[in-house]
């Protein structure tokens, strides 16, 4: 356990996390402010006692927007790598187990179709044809993630269908989907985790993207994207209103980033052992 | 440090010659504006953003809009009305050219309305030319022009930028290559960036003051702020962030005009969808909403509370306002009345301007507070069309109505607010064949009273214009009488 | 080697029948009529039908793919709904903004890259290390939107060195057109050089650590001359995935940047098109990123059959 | 004064101790054979003298090259040493060439990097060395790459760039031990010549006192980074005073006491059995190539026998071990087990596979790492049609840990807890516990150390007789299929050249390839144990 505290990057990655998670987990039950209420008198107030850091063109309290935007990115991005992990992983332990057949060959071009639209365009074609929603912008991500996923597991699982130990499994008789059960879904379980926080800090990026530009989450949704939309052409006289959504963004981004290194040094048995 | 030095170096190198590029003579005018035309036919789209680079400027038409929204002769210098008021005599200008040199005869003044009245028209405004019942060029300079009932606002109807008049031979590249008569020529087209235009050295009236003119479409508030700050642009005309307007006041670089624009701006509401079907629900509508919090948080204080749907700066318009004071106390007592006491959960769609985004949040917030939540939409405005006003599924939507005089939407049953009071329609026919000033003058503030009575929308108010130029730039219009940005009498002050 | 390349080539023609499948059938079951939104508030419904005709909306669907992607062919992508200019230009005026914006980037974030990597690789464990990765997390968590917005913040409008946006057009001069896309192509590279950076680092070193490393220090080179005659073609190849991957992003992620700086690119033009309902101009500038995506990444395959000579061979 | 002395060298590495005091020499045109297991600092003595060590590595003592101080020398005469005067042979021959270059460019840079020539000289150079090598230009341009060549061919190339500029040193760290026993003899061969040759001194790391018994002049045993017996080998042989270096001696002959009682009947009947495999040249529309790995195979395992099965890799082994565990269908031919097909109607046939059981090589790979012993060791009750509970499967579990001689609290804990021979005992175990017939052991010993290697063979016999069980023992080493095996097949290229009686084929080879084989295996000099 001490060892967690002494890797460079898991400590400043799960403080700056957990700091936006559980501003997301009190968000639900108490904010300084009601974002939902409007105080037009108290609008574009700089950062100061009562506000601390300031208010927006409503008057709402910035701190209590990041707050609530907390929720929405991390419920979006989270949703997003949980489509891409339910959809991708089976998907890659499927193809892993017929490596070289007709279904490996039809996931894996699947796989690229999807590569060949960055994340970015999905939503276009989603906003396009449903309109911009929170949902689409989680779809959009979550199709995005899927052949992340699934080339992640389909990669890492090939390497342990060599191992042995598979082979063990087979002669006491266990079939391809119960020994992917048993034994490569364990053992990519560290990957998957790691994996699933640099998809989950990429997923807030996205968020903020796609709402940046009006294609993820609607008002009143609070939403770090869409704040930054609206302060842009207040920047030059409250530059506050364009700042802290900005930094919001990069912290928690950055901490999931640290998170992600940090867990990959820790999980990573060969790491650890030359640690010990 | 050496890297630093070198990087100074290649900006001040990538400065200089921008500098240069962007150094413009005392002539030229780099004017922008939020929205690029889809193309370049002011007959055939409703796309105002044609006529705001194209009316007046490239096209005429007989009659034509002053800055004030007075009708003005246009390319007809004169005409008489006979006794019946059903035929409309025009006399043209002598030795009008287009721009491709051909001359403007009554030929083609009989091909522009035709055209735009005919079966197969694409004008977008079809219902002005509905009146006429035939268009007869009697000599090259003679138009009569015969109208099926009399008409009182012909004249005014042809000043549109629908009815501006074009040449039969040039018709088909139109949308690229617009050929008008005005003074200034079409010259180049950069999709999604700019239109240039450029004098036109034989214009049959007073000659324009600038030689060369850049239409700049910047749709984005921000870019709007960063190009007008960094004068990249000269003037920003229909500027879309409200906010920035104090900046530019307080900056001496810059001049403000406020004006204001045929536009009003209301919470259109669905007449026929329960329970917004129910006047007293309109009516508790209407009481919750503090117009005033709504034009300083949407609008940063610029704009006019309306009561009704009219322009307040027409003589003929009547402040409504008391009606629909917020009192929230009585927009839930008459919920109560209306047996909703609990409130109710409707739809607000709204479209992109920043006027209805941030309009729409504030009205949620206040409809919140009496006990109705609202659902929030935003689309584009396509899908705006399609679900709104086709397709009349919502509840509430927030849009500036911008065409002037267009209380008759009120008379259209079918029309996307699905208000249908027969009552309104017959005022409004009595309106149409009125020719009587007094007379008209009685029956719209009558028209303009019914509808603020029934709370057929929420009235919120009238969209300002807010045009920032340079200091030195004069002859800007100020107002917006009808979507034009003439420049045909802007110059540079020494 | 041929034989292979052709393979190749058969599975890129069939991965753009099939991604124009799916863009063609996405788009089509949009909601909105191109005519309605072309003709406005007051339009009638005679004047609509006119209209609808005009644009060729009225034909089956399989008619309609089969018109658009015969079409994509021939370089033929249709005339625009609302434009009524071949869409094919409009493309092609685009891209002369997007495509060297692109790979002004990419050059941008390469220049950044290859030797923030190399100087962080070679210097591991320093503070040279600690510092070069410490700025590419935060070049990588930085939305780079929200830094095009400071970047505008600073050095257009205060400081006035560039302008805030727009394009000069490239016949204002090389010069002015390439300082329009300068703050544009920072924000892109940003993230992108981060990432670079990284690869380039850990590609080193994993090279570095290589058993023909360790040979080529018996033979009597130094760490540098085994790094640069040895480790760093080998370290190219996954930096080369990399690179592919990424010029993808940079089209896709200059949709947005064009839009802060309001730069007349293919991504302004799909925000448009989508606005406006002119669908054949957003399924025509989707399928010619997809086909970019696509093309670029085969690129890279073939680009590694000449770095690589074990696929030269095996393949 | 030797070419090379190390004088009670010492290193750390971040502190942790790695050699103690180790003190040798080699002579120029002597070969010293440096013998140690895994751990016991070995190689890390030869990256020493070159000091190419891992950062935070101290070194104290004293290393002498031709007169020079190493540890003194500053890294620009290091690097003008390495090479020049002391060239270095690794182990792996596949990695130990960079993929992207020639192997003419790689050979000639040694030269290039050391001396003022033109590329052009250095390519004439390079061609040499390659020659010398006995890789004839003919045949080995140049202009070839790497991944061209098969892994004794890599091994010559980076031999070649070890002896371009005729150093007076070479360190060859473990040579052969990634090849087969065949090249394993050419390339020392290889190696003896180019001493007598340049009158270099050679330092030859091996695990595998066979290898370096034929070989070496002198020796040095090392065992936990001490020198534990130094001296001439033909004396050493006969007269080891260290206990390590007696055991190891012990272990490396070994032979385990078996009664072998076997039947008459048979128990697995393999006829004629052909295995095809498809190989997807790209995708699963491409041109689909066949290859051949095991062709027209029949023998019998005759009940409680030990047969054994050699050949180098790629010679169908195990290919044919799966095609008998039933996990993969035959193309051709049969396999019966008792009498009963392994594989029926495209399945594996449950009644057959529960009474056969398999041991792998890979002490480290055989084990799924997020399981407990229980769990492993219980896995083959998966094929029993009424698999165990509670404590019947807990008392089973901890019978067969019991009969490999591990304790009953081992159950609970995970596999990286224990060694490679342990590991190995526990394999053994997962075999046992469903109370086969066939046990399969496929490599099982081969990447232990000689003394674990002893002890688990010893616990396969002793099994064997316990449990009359049947063997198939599949193997490359020789020596160890010679020690536990009644009879012997020989495999080749998918077929079986020879078969018979363990001492008769190994003593009286008949086919080309049995006798080839015969005579590459290093063997330890008569009578040294």
């Amino acid at each position: 356990m001490s060892l967690l505290f002494y890797n460079r990057s898991f400590l400043p990655g799960i403080i700056l996390t957990t700091v936006f998670a559980a501003a997301a987990l009190i968000s639900l039950v108490w904010v300084p402010y009601d974002t939902t209420i409007l105080n037009i008198a108290e609008k574009l107030k700089p950062p100061n006692l009562a506000h601390p850091l300031g208010t927006d063109q409503f008057g709402r309290d910035i701190l209590s927007m990041i707050m609530v935007g907390a929720r929405t990115s991390i419920a979006v991005a989270l949703v997003a790598v949980g489509i891409g992990m339910i959809a991708g992983v089976p998907l890659g332990l499927a193809a892993a187990a017929r490596k070289g057949g007709l279904l490996d060959e039809v996931i894996m071009r699947m796989n690229d179709l999807v590569f060949a639209f960055p994340s970015l365009l999905i939503a276009v074609m989603i906003t396009a044809v449903f309109g911009a929603s929170a949902l689409n912008a989680i779809i959009a991500i979550g199709i995005f993630n899927i052949p992340v996923f699934a080339r992640l597991t389909r990669g890492a699982a090939l390497t342990l269908w060599n191992r042995e130990y598979i082979l063990a499994a087979r002669v006491a008789g266990k079939g391809q989907a119960r020994i992917s059960v048993e034994h490569i879904l364990p053992n990519v379980a560290n990957l998957l985790i790691v994996q699933g926080t640099i998809q989950f800090s990429l997923g807030i990026l996205a968020e903020a993207g796609l709402s940046y530009v009006g294609l993820g989450a609607q008002p009143p949704t609070a939403s770090w994207g869409r704040m930054l939309a609206d302060s842009q052409t207040m920047i030059s006289f409250a530059p506050h209103l364009a700042l802290f959504p900005g930094l919001a963004i990069l912290l928690t981004v950055l901490g999931l980033n640290l998170l992600g290194d940090g867990l990959r040094d820790l999980l990573d048995p060969k790491l650890r052992r030359a640690r010990t | 440090m050496r890297l630093t030095k070198l990087g100074s170096g290649l900006i001040s190198v990538l400065a200089l010659a921008a500098g240069i590029s962007m150094a413009h003579a005392k002539s030229d005018i780099v004017v922008a504006m939020q929205l690029e035309p889809p193309h370049l036919d002011p007959t055939s789209a409703a796309a105002g953003a044609i006529d705001s680079v194209l009316y007046s400027n490239v096209f005429e038409g007989l009659t034509r809009f002053g800055p004030d929204g007075s009708v003005n002769p246009g390319l007809a210098e004169s005409w008489s009305i006979s006794e019946d008021g059903k035929t409309y005599t025009f006399k043209l200008h002598e030795g009008v050219k287009f721009h491709d040199g051909s001359d403007l005869t009554a030929e083609d003044v009989k091909f522009s309305l035709d055209r735009a009245r005919g079966e197969d028209s694409a004008n977008a405004q079809k219902a002005l030319f509905a009146g006429i019942e035939s268009v007869e060029a009697v000599d090259p300079t003679t138009v009569k022009v015969a109208l099926k009932e009399p008409n009182g606002s012909l004249l005014f109807n042809l000043a549109w930028g629908d009815a501006v008049i074009v040449a039969p031979e040039t018709i088909a590249d139109i949308k690229s290559k617009p050929i008008g008569t005005g003074a200034f020529k079409f010259s180049n087209w950069v999709q999604g960036d700019r239109i240039d235009l450029e004098k036109n050295a034989d214009y049959w009236g007073t000659p324009a003051k600038l030689d060369n003119v850049t239409f700049k479409f910047i749709s984005d508030p921000t870019a709007a702020f960063a190009a007008v700050m960094a004068e990249d642009v000269n003037a920003f005309v229909g500027f879309p962030a409200p906010e920035n307007l104090p900046q530019f006041e307080a900056d001496p670089r810059f001049q403000v005009l406020v004006g204001s624009t045929e536009g009003e701006t209301i919470l259109s509401t669905n007449n026929k969808q329960p329970p917004l079907d129910n006047p007293k629900v309109r009516k508790a509508i209407a009481h919750a909403i503090d117009r005033q919090a709504i034009i300083d948080g949407a609008m940063f204080g610029y704009g006019t509370p309306i009561g009704t749907h009219f322009a307040p700066h027409n003589p003929d318009y009547v402040d409504l306002t008391g009606l629909s004071m917020y009192d929230p106390e009585l927009s839930k007592e008459l919920l109560a009345e209306a047996g909703l006491a609990d409130g109710f959960t409707t739809t607000l769609k709204l479209p992109p301007p920043s006027y209805a985004r941030r309009g729409g949040e504030i009205i949620a917030s206040q409809l919140r507070a009496v006990g109705i939540e609202t659902e929030i939409s935003n689309l584009e405005w396509a899908q705006w069309l399609e679900q709104v006003f086709k397709g009349k599924d919502f509840g509430l939507t927030i849009v500036s109505h911008t065409e002037p005089m267009d209380i008759g939407i009120y008379a259209r049953p079918d029309y996307y607010f699905n208000y249908d009071n027969p009552a309104f329609k017959e005022l409004f026919e009595k309106l149409t064949v009125e020719n009587d000033p007094d007379k008209r003058s009685e029956l719209l503030k009558e028209a303009q009273k019914m509808i603020s009575e029934d709370y057929v929308n929420g009235y919120l108010f009238q969209l300002a214009f807010p045009t920032v130029a340079n200091a030195k730039i004069m002859g800007l219009w100020k107002n917006q009488p009808t979507q034009a940005t003439d420049l045909t009498a802007v110059y540079w002050e020494d | 080697m041929l034989r292979y390349f052709l393979k190749r080539l058969l599975s890129l023609a069939l991965s753009l029948v099939a991604a124009s499948v799916v863009i063609f059938l996405a788009l089509e079951v949009v909601p909105g009529d191109p005519a309605a939104y072309m003709l406005g508030l007051n339009a009638q419904e005679d004047t609509l039908n006119a209209l609808r005709e005009q644009l060729g909306l009225n034909g089956t669907i399989l008619e309609r793919y089969l018109s658009w992607a015969g079409g994509l062919l021939t370089g033929d992508f249709g005339i625009s709904y609302t434009y009524r200019t071949p869409v094919s230009e409009m493309i092609g005026d685009r891209l002369w903004v997007s495509l060297p914006l692109a790979l002004y980037a990419l050059t941008l974030s390469t220049l950044i890259a290859f030797p923030a990597g190399i100087w962080a690789a070679s210097r591991r464990g320093s503070y040279v290390d600690t510092g070069v990765m410490g700025a590419t997390q935060l070049g990588v968590a930085i939305p780079n939107f929200w830094f095009a917005m400071l970047m505008v913040l600073v050095f257009a409008i205060n400081l006035r060195w560039f302008s805030a946006g727009g394009f000069a057009g490239w016949e204002a001069g090389f010069l002015a057109g390439m300082k329009s896309l300068t703050l544009p192509a920072i924000a892109l590279a940003l993230p992108q050089a981060s990432i670079l950076t990284r690869v380039m680092r850990s590609s080193l070193l994993d090279t570095l650590s290589e058993d023909f490393i360790r040979t080529a220090r018996a033979k009597g080179l130094t760490r540098a001359q085994a790094m640069w005659r040895h480790a760093l073609r080998n370290a190219l190849i996954p930096v080369l995935t990399i690179m592919g991957l990424q010029f993808s992003f940079l089209l896709a992620g200059a949709i947005i940047i064009e839009n802060v700086f309001y730069l007349p690119g293919l991504g302004r033009l799909v925000f448009q098109a989508i606005s406006a309902r002119d669908l054949i101009v957003v399924e025509s500038v989707v399928m010619l990123l997809v086909f970019a995506v696509i093309v670029v990444n085969f690129a890279v395959d073939l680009a590694y059959a000449l770095v690589d000579p074990r696929l030269r061979r095996r393949r | 004064m030797s070419l090379l002395g190390i004088d009670r060298l010492s290193l750390k590495i971040h502190g942790t101790p790695i050699l103690k005091d180790v003190s040798f020499a080699v002579d120029p045109g002597r070969i010293l054979g440096v013998i140690g297991e895994s751990g016991s600092g070995k190689s890390m003595t030869a990256f020493s003298v070159l000091q190419l060590l891992p950062n935070g590595a101290e070194c104290t003592g004293n290393i002498s090259l031709a007169g020079k101080d190493i540890l003194t020398c500053s890294e620009t005469e290091l690097c003008s040493i390495r090479g020049r005067e002391v060239g270095m042979v690794f182990q792996e021959p596949m990695t130990a060439l960079n993929p992207l270059q020639t192997i003419g460019a790689q050979v000639a840079e040694t030269i290039l990097v050391h001396e003022n020539v033109s590329k052009a000289e250095a390519m004439t150079r390079a061609a040499k060395a390659l020659q010398r090598a006995e890789l004839p230009q003919e045949k080995f341009p140049l202009s070839r790459y790497p991944h061209e060549l098969s892994g004794g061919q890599r091994q010559r190339v980076v031999i070649a760039m070890a002896i371009a500029l005729r150093p007076k040193l070479l360190i060859a760290d473990e040579p052969t031990t990634a090849l087969d026993v065949t090249t394993q003899a050419q390339i020392l061969d290889l190696l003896k010549r180019l001493v007598a040759e340049d009158d270099m001194g050679l330092m030859l790391i091996s695990h595998d006192l066979a290898v370096v018994a034929d070989l070496a002049d002198d020796l040095v045993i090392m065992q936990q980074g001490e020198v534990v017996e130094n001296g001439p080998a033909r004396s050493l042989f006969g007269a080891m005073q260290h206990p390590y270096s007696r055991a190891l001696l012990e272990a490396s002959s070994h032979v385990p006491d078996r009664l072998g009682e076997a039947h008459k009947t048979s128990l697995l009947q393999v006829r004629n059995v052909v295995r095809d495999y498809q190989q997807h040249v790209h995708g699963w529309w491409g041109a689909t190539t066949h290859f051949r790995a095991v062709n027209d195979v029949s023998f019998d395992i005759r009940r409680g026998e030990s047969l054994g099965l050699v050949g180098e890799s790629g010679c169908g082994k195990s290919t044919l071990t799966r095609a008998i565990l039933g996990l993969e269908e035959v193309q051709g031919g049969e396999i019966l087990f008792d009498g009963q097909p392994v594989f029926t109607h495209h399945h594996a046939n449950k009644d057959v596979r529960r009474r056969m059981q398999v041991v792998f090589q890979d002490p480290y790979g055989s084990f799924n790492p997020r399981w407990r012993v229980e769990k492993l060791v219980s896995e083959p009750f998966h094929l029993l049609q009424t698999p165990l509970h509670g404590h019947e499967r807990e008392n089973a579990v901890v019978e067969a840990l019991e009969s490999v001689g591990l304790g009953a609290e081992d159950r609970h804990k995970y596999i990286h807890e224990f060694s490679g021979g342990q590991r190995q005992r526990i394999a053994i175990a997962r075999a046992l516990i469903i109370k086969p017939d066939l046990i399969i052991l496929d490599e099982a010993v081969s990447a232990l150390d000689v003394s674990v290697r002893a002890q688990v063979l010893d616990l396969l016999a002793d099994l064997g007789d316990r449990f009359n069980l049947t063997y198939l023992f599949i193997s490359h080493d020789l020596s160890v299929v010679r020690s536990i095996t009644d009879r012997v097949l020989v495999m080749k290229a998918g077929e079986i050249v020879e078969g018979g009686p363990t001492d008769a084929v190994f003593d009286h080879p008949n086919h080309d390839y049995t006798k080839q084989l015969v005579a590459a295996a290093p063997v330890l000099p008569v009578g040294a144990a």
